[in-house]
């Protein structure tokens, strides 16, 4: 049981009860985009825009629809609650760190790494609540659920030139 | 409750001994197999089939003049016409085409008989709780002619409703529908709608691939023109389908991969199509697959339809009784009520807990069952759910697997419910 | 003579312990296998991969959540990588795809690149010594875009002829070439032939059938776009064969067949295709059939492709020699005169005996060699036959094989000559 | 060797290496047809008329072309001599018998017997030198050498409306 505690922490249960962030913005001027797990027919739906601050950094602002297994959906959570009113390079900062944290199994599936900056060791410390998905790369095909609301994000990002 | 219903009619114990992945465990749990609706494990039977194959005979087929060449040859063929027999195709040896999958039977007759005979004023109809093997060959040829596709509904039950069913079939040339829902069980009266496709002149292919491990099924009967099913289903390996289809139809269709074998004559400006069913296989065929194809049928047939259908029956009853029994109100069972009405699967949700979590947690329990999509996101969505937990039965299973699979529900529904 | 080379290089009576079917014998007279290019044997570590599999693991994959069948994925994904790195392909866990066999693999280039790319003013450039599997789909291409198809020469000793090379390229869109012809020998120039249609704004599709058995294959290197292979020829089972692209090919190309795996999304009216390569896996894929050519292909390896084309380069001189000395004029043997230019293979005739009776005649020696137009009828009208006798090695053959061989042609000739 | 030495019997040999009938006959007015063993490529060409004998049965005229092993070409020649000068149900009381001969091994490659009529039993007595194609029987593969040139014939009839 222990795998299973590990994958099921409380943090995710949490957010999987109570996702934070949930809904939606208006489109346009916000990005909508839609994110799909072959695996299982799950589905993140991101919402994206930056905010105007004059001269300063844009930030960000995402909001999270769709539906899902506890993993999907509460990875969501977690990445709309660190994802809102970071900043781009913040945020891509948190993506490289959260694909770090999750790729070394996907390597083992039987892919390449994506690119061998991805496998640099993450500091689990400083990534907050994140860290609580962790447990999920004990179970290689559960990655691919935690994964795809960054990944939908990713995109809704290109689709915001930012 | 028909808790001793099933060891009544098979020896399920006896049988088990012929799958050794039944007897592994994991963590001292013993392996609980409910997901032979996405394959079925095989007897050993037929590994030994196909390991005997390539001890003794292995050579490529229909080119040869030496003995271990001709001896493939025929094993190759009679496996075809083993697989005709399987659903009673009228002359085997003609009307069976071997495939890799089922998939690839369903997009043969797409791109041949499809290609050449549907256009934009032209109709498929098929159903709303299709398979996407028997949904995504048609959206492509939708595609390619401009041909409309229009869908059956089902009702509440998971039936398809046959209202007015004349009308539906204003401008179709095929019906293509499913002979078992893969995700609902649902068995729709495929001869009825032959009948009514046929008097308005239109086709019907079959996808048999979730009727053929479970029900007898007699294409002279039904009438069918074109039926799939696949290899490892029926406890045959993976790597192998079957297509039959009506020989005046099979004949009058243009050629599907270009290959070897296939053809009668090559030059540099075209080439002469060979004889059905040779003219559909192009490239060397899945020989030792058939051969265990084979011996997977040989396996099915001894033990027979009537046993499989009512030992079947008897773990669904039981099943649905207890998943009632245990969880009330919290969980919802989806398809026909009846079960003469459905093959042996149930799928079914939690109002609080994921499929994925469920199937997680149960592995835990090593117990497999079938989370997601099932392949069917147009019946998921028809259904309102992104996936379904589906548990399914073959002649190895029997109540133990049942009460095995309650107790780790159980705690599932205590974990995340 | 290098009557003893082979011998030196690899432990032929070794290898043969791990091939039963070498052990049969009929009417006293053991196995002489010698028809490796129709199919080879294979070694029983890949029936003991595929029965390990079936044993332990088996389950459908990319859809299960419970450990057996990510077990399953992971054996079929990482062999997957192991198919992409005997080719040496950059990216194998994108790049590889999976068919039913070479000839599926070419067809799907031809049914996606092809139909989206080639039109009435392109030229497809071929050769004249193709494999049906490389010719008929697109012969079939040419029916239904219009395209134009060419064809570069072969010389009297069956190497093509390259002068005058670049004004071939005129408005060619694709050359389809094989890697090493199935009927001389031949190994063309793919590198060179390959920078040359770069040059002239064409893509290269290759057909390594005959080349991935006997030769390093570098898709790296050679900088094919494509490139297409089967899996009973390098000791795996029959049902499976590999298809190489370049990952920007891949990914722009449209789908091939429709269904299960394949999409990200199905609804009634359309579908969202999945990733490469999943995108051209249509349906339950060959799960075990993959497991054993990764046993295959680690088997090829561990003897390594430099100790096989020594031993088979030894192997084509003593043959050669034999048949020489011992028919001299009676005799025509074809392809490149020089063994480093060929594979381990020799076609031949006898102006009196049709091959099909020397076939015949040989078999009752339990000798078993190739009689036909061996799948490329254009190249035997170009050869003025209509058929050849071909005689083919692979690494558990050895020259004791060959001294079978030239009794048994003796008493052919005996027979009929 | 005695199922090889009644495959190559002495008579087969002989219209193998002294082909009977062989030669072209000009069409039209004559029916050109062509048969291909799939198998090994092995052609026959066919080359078949009828003479106009007033009110009486015509007769057949046929020619040979083609190439391949000695089992297919024997049997060509074998064909073109009982069918020349013979009336059109002559020569299909000919084929029916022929393909009796041959025909009981090919169910036993997995084929259905193309009629049940087919399976009579054959008077080997009454077939003259083309009884000698009786072992090809032994031979599975060899049977398509056999029939090719009598399916070519088959065609040609057909062609030729009678
Ligand atoms: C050169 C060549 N290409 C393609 C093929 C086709 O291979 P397969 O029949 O496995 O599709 C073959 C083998 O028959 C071959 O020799
Ligand atoms: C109803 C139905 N049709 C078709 C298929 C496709 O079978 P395969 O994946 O073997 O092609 C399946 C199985 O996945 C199925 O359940």
């Amino acid at each position: 049981m222990s795998g299973l505690e590990d994958l099921y922490r409380e943090i995710i249960l949490d957010h999987y009860r109570n996702p934070r962030n949930r809904g939606t913005l208006e489109s346009p001027p916000a990005i909508r985009q839609e994110g799909f797990n072959p695996l299982c027919g799950d589905e993140v739906i991101v919402y994206l825009e930056k905010t105007d601050e004059g001269n300063n950094e844009p930030k960000l602002v995402v909001r999270i629809d769709g539906r899902g297994c506890s993993i999907s959906q509460s990875s969501a959570s977690l990445m709309a609650q660190s994802v809102n009113g970071s900043t781009v390079p913040e945020v891509r900062k948190l993506i490289k760190d959260f694909k770090s944290l999750m790729s070394i199994h996907e390597t083992n599936l039987g892919g390449e790494p994506e690119d061998e900056a991805s496998l640099d060791p993450v500091d689990t410390d400083k990534m907050g609540e994140l860290a609580a998905l962790q447990g999920v790369v004990k179970f290689p095909v559960r990655i691919k659920c935690a994964t795809l609301s960054w990944n939908t994000l990713l995109q809704a990002m290109e689709e915001l030139e930012i | 409750m028909s808790s001793s219903a099933s060891p009544r009619i098979l020896n399920v114990d006896k049988i088990r001994k012929d799958f050794p992945i039944l007897e592994t465990s994991k963590n001292g749990k013993r392996l609980v197999y409910l997901d032979s609706a996405a394959s079925s494990q095989r007897p050993d039977s037929v590994l030994e089939a196909m390991d005997d194959y390539y001890h003794t005979t292995h050579a490529n087929v229909h080119r040869g003049v030496y003995s271990i060449a001709e001896n493939a040859t025929a094993l190759y063929e009679k496996a075809r016409v083993k697989a005709g027999k399987l659903i009673n195709a009228p002359k085997p040896s003609k009307e069976i085409v071997f495939t890799k999958n089922a998939t690839e039977a369903i997009n043969l007759v797409a791109k041949t008989w499809g290609l050449v005979n549907l256009g934009e004023s032209d109709v498929i109809l098929t159903t709303k709780m299709e398979h996407h093997a028997n949904l995504v060959p048609w959206l492509m040829l939708k595609e390619q002619t401009g041909c409309r596709i229009s869908y059956l509904e089902i009702d509440s039950n998971g039936e398809l409703i046959l209202d007015d069913i004349e009308s539906k079939f204003d401008g179709v040339k095929l019906l293509a529908i499913t002979m078992a829902s893969n995700v609902l069980g649902t068995i729709p009266p495929v001869k009825y709608l032959t009948e009514m496709a046929h008097k308005n002149g239109a086709l019907v292919l079959a996808d048999a691939a979730q009727f053929v491990p479970h029900r007898q099924c007699d294409v002279s009967d039904l009438d069918v023109d074109f039926l799939a099913f696949t290899g490892h289903k029926v406890m045959g390996p993976t790597g192998i389908g079957v297509l039959y289809g009506k020989e005046e139809l099979l004949d009058a269709m243009p050629p599907f991969l270009g290959g070897g074998e296939m053809i009668l004559d090559v030059t540099l400006e075209g080439f002469k199509t060979n004889e059905i069913p040779w003219k559909f296989e192009a490239g060397t065929p899945p020989i030792a697959e058939a051969v265990g194809l084979g011996a997977g049928i040989d396996y099915l047939t001894a033990i027979g339809y009537g046993a499989i259908g009512e030992h079947e029956r008897g773990l669904l009853d039981y099943c649905s009784n207890s998943l009632k029994t245990t969880f009330g109100e919290k969980i919802t069972l989806y398809g026909p009520k009846e079960t003469t009405k459905r093959t042996g699967l149930i799928s079914f949700s939690f109002e609080t807990v994921h499929p994925h979590d469920v199937a997680q947690i149960l592995d835990d329990h090593n117990i497999c069952v079938r989370a997601g999509h099932h392949c069917a996101k147009p019946l998921m969505y028809r259904l309102g759910l992104s996936a379904t937990t589906r548990v399914s039965f073959s002649i190895y299973n029997d109540t133990h697997d049942i009460d095995a699979l309650i107790i780790g529900l159980v705690q599932v529904v205590e974990m995340l419910g």
